[in-house]
């Protein structure tokens, strides 16, 4: 297992009901999606947060990250809905 | 001369006056400065105000590598990137770009690269309140601005 | 709605921050305001000053139908355009652009059109005052602004 | 003949030596590029401004024309070199 921080802003923060939380991950989860996947599984919340998960975007130690990016290492995850700033 | 570059994210409005003032007084060279100031909108009545939520830490740090890369692509003697967080009353000023160049193409093609950049990249998520008191949706992020930052990807 | 249009021709500096409010200041539906300034440069020192001639009457006149030529190609809430003559120091404001829409792109683009075609229709030429006191060359119109007004034609 | 209000500007008017003249052109002239080779021949500073007649403008009435523009009805012509505002 290893600790990492998640965050989550926009309308994941609010479907999960948490701004940030620290999370034991197992080894088994190696990429981004596989730990949206497991979160998935961590009850309700994060089922209706996850639920299209195509459409989350996510970033690692504050950089922007596709599905596919290893998470071995991070800090720090966040997961979010496309941006809408500007 | 290394441009001169400015981003920051804050709650406190911005003063474009100030902001134009400070680049064109970065010297006699500069012949041109575009800017783009993006403003709260009512939506025809519809919304009493835009609430901008960021990643403090995250914001500041994306908006400063797409600032390195405008200045890779163009050549500016400087540019400022400001973007505002929290409540947004319909005609605030949420997000100020200007640059500055000795050519004005490449200050107009780099305040559109920017702003195209910012709306894709950067991370901030607008919710809508509306004017009936009620909190309304997610503003819902655009196929045209993920579109309008490709572009950018062939040409330049 | 009509689009407010203020175009002028004056040898009175400008001032950005006003009219780029006067713009926003239209309707709580501005979304988007750019704007561009053309300033006097001093060419790295070479240069004292920039005089601008005219043609009194046809600048105005022309100027008003590049402005009605943009407001029909864009959905545009208003425009400005301020056109100065006379003696211009490096730093000195010269011309000043200010769009204003609902969407970024049409305010964008409209100011880049309009500076296109003031660049190659507006009756403007400019002469060179030299830092040694000599009076210098008429500025020689650039092959790139003409085939910078070009790209309107076919796009649009 | 037709009395022309014509006028200069930039290093057109500096070639002449005028900013501004009223002339009387011959009917024969029909055009703004037979009325600039007709200039031509009213001496030398008219020679100087057109001895690149290409790269010389004109505008009948306040609006851009072509060199082949024809110039009857017109009240002001105006020559001068490509425009450099902006």
């Amino acid at each position: 297992m290893t600790e990492i921080k998640l965050i989550y802003f926009a309308w994941v923060r609010e479907r999960i009901g948490l701004a940030e939380e620290r999370v034991d991950v197992p080894h088994s989860v190696a990429t981004v999606a596989e730990l949206a996947s497991w979160l998935q599984g961590r009850g309700e919340e994060y089922a209706y947060a996850f639920e299209n998960p195509a459409i989350v975007r996510a970033a690692i130690d504050r950089k922007h990250v596709k599905p596919d990016a290893t998470i071995a290492g991070a800090r720090e995850i966040a997961f979010f809905p496309p941006m809408t700033g500007g | 001369m290394q441009p001169r570059l400015i981003f920051r994210v804050q709650a406190e409005p911005f003063d474009l006056a100030q902001e134009v003032k400070a680049l064109a007084a970065i010297g006699d060279d500069v012949g041109a400065v575009a800017s783009f100031t993006g403003y709260c909108r009512s939506e025809g009545g519809r919304l009493a105000a835009l609430e901008l939520e960021h990643y403090p830490g995250m914001a500041e740090e994306e908006i400063g590598r797409v600032v390195q890369d405008a200045v890779t692509r163009w050549p500016l003697s400087g540019l400022t990137v400001i973007h505002r967080f929290g409540m947004m009353r319909p005609g605030d000023g949420i997000v100020l770009v200007v640059t500055a160049s000795s050519h004005r193409t490449a200050a107009f093609e780099a305040a559109e690269f920017l702003m195209d950049y910012l709306k894709t990249r950067a991370p901030f998520w607008k919710k809508e309140h509306r004017a009936d008191g009620s909190i309304g949706e997610w503003v819902e992020a655009k196929d045209f601005d993920d579109k309008a930052a490709e572009r950018w990807q062939t040409l330049g």
